[in-house]
């Protein structure tokens, strides 16, 4: 007694050893995304990363505001890095309006950026550490996060949320005492996050848990158009502060962490190395900058650019390199933003990286990424 | 201004809290006194004046304070007290309750924050009971599809498990709850327990992460129960007994850790790992699969995972110490008991109170093998918590490679040590014990 | 031997730290200094002087009534209404000022850099709370009285780590 | 087709800019002075194309090229292969209702070549646009560069969903950030207004 079923209503052979796992958007290991994964037992068969969950249209909202009061929002995407995801707009706006920033607001941007990085990794090394079962290192940099924190709430007003750079200069000057106290903080911090380096990353643990998984070879990295640490743990010698120095990066000396393994541990150390190098930056920028000074040119209200023009900015963040592409059209409002954020460009990697790891794997791969969701999304 | 609760009245206030103790006091009558009155018919009431108590009359002791302590003696002596009381749950209850304590302070100190401050006046010390609180209070949520006996009986049967694993455990010579002959044998069966209530919660909660958790947890338990066993059986090969009171008595000039460190460190990595704690909690791993097979379970359901989370973890230090640290072996610290309290009482000034004709109500060489018990569980604890502080977690291929490579192969070195002492005539029959 | 000294090596590490000293902040016993006394604008030279965004405070004296703050704030947050005030100032003819609703305001401080008179500053008040909505809007009235704040913890840096004290 | 696409009058910059530019580079005071290096950039690319490609602006680390929509996948194939770059750092969707079209912005660069590491090679194209856009099924549509560079694959998904650009021979033009059932305009064009502005 033989069925057959009309070929359209024939149920569709599904591979039994395969389970779909939805990692995300409700899962403690996804951040705001969705990664749909499938998984042959403990091996991961093909991954599918499914961003837009916090898709709030920052570039629409930014088409509808003059160039001042898109400052607030343009930094929504990265709270925790908002002196960096709000740079690129700002050199582009400075460029399209014909402004010439003072010396001494150029230091202030480049140490309040310096100063943001860190903060960012921090929360970002965080996260990673209890991505990996590690509380500690959720608990520490979640605390000594504080120390620059109170720098930035010092300089700007803000614990988070700055709004501090603005088309011309900073918004104010640094209050007085302050680059004391920053010093002194600054110094405490890097001893600090040299400590983390017993628990965390010299760790044998942690060391033969992430080496050697999601590795990134250097053809793959260039391919990908991957950007920010997880380019420089691939080997390839890459920092827009070096290569396309912006303000006054041009009078630091930056030197650029590269490691060659390219694999989950690497570039989870890139960051670390990059947090004491900012240091390092920090304390050049305090010497060298000019004690006194304006910081800000005064702008007209609602500046205009002079017709169609478009310029395309890219600032090194915390996540590698942020592009900004303006276009104006001569209104008072500009004709189209887009920003080009190193989230979204290091996501291409993770449905290559990911297949064929093992399921333990996927959170520090997709973590050392360096990618944040609600960026990706914007 | 009473915006937080508008509704507010002080006589509907008193009237619940009547309602409470009404209620309090309805199911104390209808069940505590039932419950007190089978407990008495059960257990050997002691003799008073020469006549023996009977439990009618037991509750003479409200008129007479001289047969409390007779009374309490009595019921001491009981079954149900040893496996309620003493060495018994509440006992390992009350460690579990400490443990978690000292686990949230040093935790919260080695991270450099304050931990559990405001709940009780002293550091947070009620913490445990609020959360209790919560738990009990929070609705029990079943998913749909989940297969619903299994699921309502696999915490009740982990409790269970673990309350039967803590019975092997001697505290003091002669108390134990179950002093059976092969008591390490039972201890072996208990643990075979776990991985079989793990698949089976996870299973019946009919869920994608629950399942992919129990499956760790049966690799995880089954792969580290041959290097657990084999690593224990160089303590039986030097004392020839299986009964873990045995065990703990033959230590008495030295523990045995001093002969076979390598199979206390194996015992202890294995540990670590039947208890799913950190480097191995690989079938709670939180980052990749949400809470693994406790992902489904809600309210108080979970409260007894965790409880019973914590008796297995007080019960495995209970081993270690008995195994390998000597069990209640020390130093007689605690003073001897006056033996004046019992004959003349205590004079302060004018005032006389006693004679004591109960007392003493523990010897002493019981107090002092459970001091040194305890001291011994607390470090080995201390040593079970640290970890957690200070390493990630391990991967599946990696716990596994590390079961069955290279704890086994240590495991039968330490074997092969103590076969060497034992035919060395060191230890054993004619050597140094 | 290398996983032997490391693993030592970190359980040192975590053993070490337990007796450094606590960085936590217990706030509501403890609040953090900032500098000055909130973030103001000097409009002669077109720069902000540091200090906290905080609650905003309101100079009705200088307040010109010209909605600037309002325009400002339009793109931003659209927290700032402007609205009629019973007092008559010499140089508000309109007698309006500022109401700010606080369940909007992103508190950028946009607004202070608008105001051309030394009116609007911002200070070091951040606990707004409220139990309704209608709590958050705060009128000129409101606005106008100074907050009382006690804010006195600092980080402090000593051999055994940071702690706010 | 190809003579609208070529000749965009919105972006059909002068080769040369305006001296007024308060750029941050040097005073140019001679129209002409071009930055070499670049200037030798879009030098290769018209020897090799000529009248295909129009040359839209030669600025310091800025070179961009207007290319028609049937020429752009051969000039990128060469930007690749003759000019070493090697990936792309964003692709934009401009909305141009007043030509009814809608640029799609490449922005090229190079991790390789270490003379191009502040260089960024701007590729533009344009596309037919819809008043009433269906999306991925008409006009409206590019021939897909992510045989040639793979790091366009998501921002090439996400001009589709925001422009209704349908990329012909992308392997997976699937919806990105936008709700699966989003059933309005693509938002980023202009017709597409925020409710209240």
């Amino acid at each position: 007694m033989t069925f057959t079923l009309p070929p359209g209503l024939a149920l569709q052979k599904v591979d039994e050893r395969i389970m779909t796992l939805n990692v995300g958007p409700q899962h403690p290991g996804s951040g705001h995304m969705r990664i749909i994964v499938q998984i042959d037992g403990d091996y991961i068969v093909a991954c599918d990363p499914d961003p837009g969950y916090v898709h709030r249209g920052e570039e629409k909202m930014a088409e509808y505001r003059n160039y001042i009061t898109n400052i607030p929002h343009l930094e929504r995407p990265v709270i925790h890095d908002s002196c960096n995801v709000l740079y690129p707009y700002v050199l582009g706006a400075e460029e399209l309006l014909g402004i010439e920033v003072p010396e001494r607001a150029k230091y202030v941007r480049v140490i309040a950026s310096e100063l943001n990085r860190c903060i960012y990794i921090m929360y970002w090394l965080a996260i990673y550490g209890i991505f990996l079962g590690h509380s500690t290192m959720f608990m520490w940099p979640a605390g000594d996060r504080e120390l620059l924190i109170d720098l930035m709430e010092k300089m700007t007003g803000a614990r988070v949320t700055h709004a501090h750079f603005v088309p011309g200069g900073v918004r104010n000057d640094l209050p007085p005492n302050f680059e004391d106290v920053c010093l002194r903080q600054v110094n405490y911090f890097e001893k600090r996050i040299k400590e983390y380096a017993a628990v965390f990353y010299d760790n044998p643990i942690l060391i033969s848990r992430t080496r050697d998984t999601g590795v990134l070879s250097r053809q793959d990295a260039i391919r990908y158009g991957t950007t920010g640490s997880v380019l420089r743990a691939s080997g390839v010698d890459y920092d827009l502060r070096v290569k396309e120095p912006y303000d006054v990066y041009d009078e630091l000396d930056v030197h650029t962490n590269v490691m060659k393994e390219g694999d989950s541990y690497a570039r989870s150390r890139i960051p670390w190395l990059d947090m004491i190098e900012s240091c390092n930056i920090i304390r050049q920028a305090l010497q060298k900058m000019p004690k006194s000074g304006s910081v800000r040119v005064k702008l007209k209200p609602n500046p205009k650019t002079k017709g169609l023009e478009s310029v395309y900015k890219r600032v090194e963040s915390g996540r590698g390199s942020l592009g900004c592409y303006i276009v104006s059209d001569g209104k008072v409002e500009p004709y189209r933003v887009k920003l080009s954020v190193p989230s979204f460009r290091n996501l291409i990697a993770l449905p290559n990286l990911l297949k064929g790891e093992k399921l333990g794997n996927m959170p520090s791969v997709y973590w050392s990424l360096n990618y944040w969701p609600v960026e990706a999304d914007r | 201004m009473s915006v937080i609760a508008p509704q507010f009245k002080l006589s509907e206030f008193i009237k619940s809290l009547l309602d409470n103790i009404f209620w309090i006091i309805l199911i104390l009558v209808l069940i505590g006194i039932p419950a007190v009155f089978m407990i008495l018919f059960a257990m050997e009431m002691p003799v008073i004046d020469g006549e023996l108590l009977t439990p009618f009359l037991a509750l003479t002791w409200l008129a007479d304070p001289s047969r409390i302590l007779p009374v309490v003696k009595a019921f001491m002596s009981t079954d149900i007290f040893r496996v309620m009381a003493f060495p018994g749950f509440g006992f390992a209850a009350l460690l579990a309750a400490a443990t978690i304590f000292v686990e949230r302070k040093m935790l919260a100190k080695l991270q450099l924050r304050v931990g559990p401050f405001y709940c009780g006046k002293f550091e947070g010390i009620l913490q445990l009971m609020g959360d209790g609180l919560k738990l009990i209070s929070k609705e029990i949520i079943i998913p749909a599809k989940a297969d619903k006996p299994i699921f309502w009986a696999a915490p009740v049967l982990f409790v269970a498990t673990a309350a039967a694993f803590v019975a092997f455990i001697p505290v003091a010579p002669g108390w134990v709850v179950a002093d059976v002959e092969m008591g390490l044998l039972g201890v072996f069966a208990v643990i075979g327990f776990f991985p079989i209530i793990t698949i089976l919660s996870a299973w019946s909660a009919n869920s994608k992460f629950p399942f992919i958790g129990g499956i760790r947890a049966l690799f995880q338990m089954v792969s580290f129960e041959i290097p657990l066993i084999l690593s224990l059986l160089g303590a039986v090969m030097l004392t020839g007994s299986l009964n873990l009171s045995e065990i703990a008595a033959s230590q008495s000039s030295f523990p045995w850790i001093v002969f076979l460190p390598i199979g206390a460190i194996v015992f202890f990595i294995t540990m670590l790992a039947e208890l799913e704690r950190i480097p191995f909690d690989l079938p709670e791993a939180e980052s990749e699969i949400v809470a693994g097979w406790l992902t489904e379970l809600s309210g108080m359901m979970y409260g007894l995972v965790q409880l019973g989370t914590y008796l297995k973890l007080y019960a495995f230090a209970g081993l270690f110490v008995v195994i390998f640290l000597g069990g209640w072996n020390g130093p007689m610290v605690v003073p001897p008991f006056p033996a004046e309290l019992l004959t003349e009482g205590i004079h302060m000034g004018p005032i006389v109170a006693g004679p004591f004709p109960g007392l003493p109500l523990f010897d002493q060489e019981m107090l002092n093998g459970t001091l040194w018990f305890v001291l011994k569980t607390v470090a080995v604890i201390f040593f079970i918590l640290l970890p957690r502080g200070v390493f990630p977690r391990i991967r599946v291929d990696m716990l596994l490679n590390l079961g069955w490579t290279k704890l086994i192969g240590l495991a039968f070195v330490n074997i092969f040590i103590a076969l060497g002492l034992l035919y060395a005539g060191v230890l054993g029959p004619g050597g140094l014990q | 031997m290398g996983t032997a000294t490391g693993i030592i090596r970190a359980l040192n590490s975590g053993i070490k730290h337990i007796a450094t000293k606590r960085f936590t902040l217990r706030y509501p016993e403890e609040k953090l200094k900032f500098v000055g006394d909130g973030y103001q604008f000097d409009p002669s030279t077109g720069v902000g002087i540091a200090g906290l965004k905080g609650r905003h405070m309101l100079f009705h004296d200088h307040c010109t009534g010209c909605q600037l703050c309002s325009i400002a704030c339009e793109g931003v947050a659209e927290a700032i209404a402007m609205v009629k005030v019973p007092e008559e100032q010499k140089q508000n003819k309109k007698s309006i000022m500022p109401q700010i609703d606080y369940g909007k305001c992103v508190f950028c401080g946009l607004c202070v850099d608008a105001c051309p008179f030394y009116a609007l500053y911002m200070t070091n008040d951040y606990e707004l709370s409220s139990f309704s909505k209608e709590g958050l809007i705060y009128t000129p009235a409101q606005l106008q009285v100074k907050p009382y704040v006690a804010q006195d913890s600092e980080i402090q840096i000593s051999d055994r780590g940071a702690t706010h004290g | 087709m190809s003579t609208e696409t070529e000749n965009p009058p919105a972006a059909a910059k002068p080769e040369v800019k305006t001296p007024p530019k308060p750029a941050p580079k040097k005073p140019e005071a001679p129209p002409v002075e071009l930055p070499a290096f670049e200037k030798s950039i879009s030098d290769k690319i018209i020897e090799k194309f000529g009248d295909k490609i129009e040359v839209g602006f030669v600025k310091e680390d800025r070179v961009r090229i207007n290319v028609g929509r049937e020429n752009v996948h051969e000039v990128a194939e060469f930007i690749r292969d003759g000019l070493n770059y090697d990936h792309v750092e964003s692709v934009s969707g401009v909305d141009y209702p007043q030509d009814n079209e809608i640029e799609v912005v490449y922005h090229i660069g190079s991790y390789s070549e270490s003379s191009l590491a502040r260089q960024i090679l701007v590729l533009a194209t344009r596309a037919q646009r819809e008043t009433n856009p269906i999306p991925g099924n008409d006009a409206t549509k590019l021939p897909t560069l992510r045989d040639v560079f793979y790091s366009v694959e998501f921002h090439e998904r996400e001009v589709f969903e925001m422009f209704g650009v349908y990329f012909e021979g992308h392997p997976d033009n699937r919806r990105l950030l936008l709700p699966e059932d989003w059933a309005d305009l693509p938002p980023l064009r202009k017709d597409f207004a925020i409710k209240g502005r």
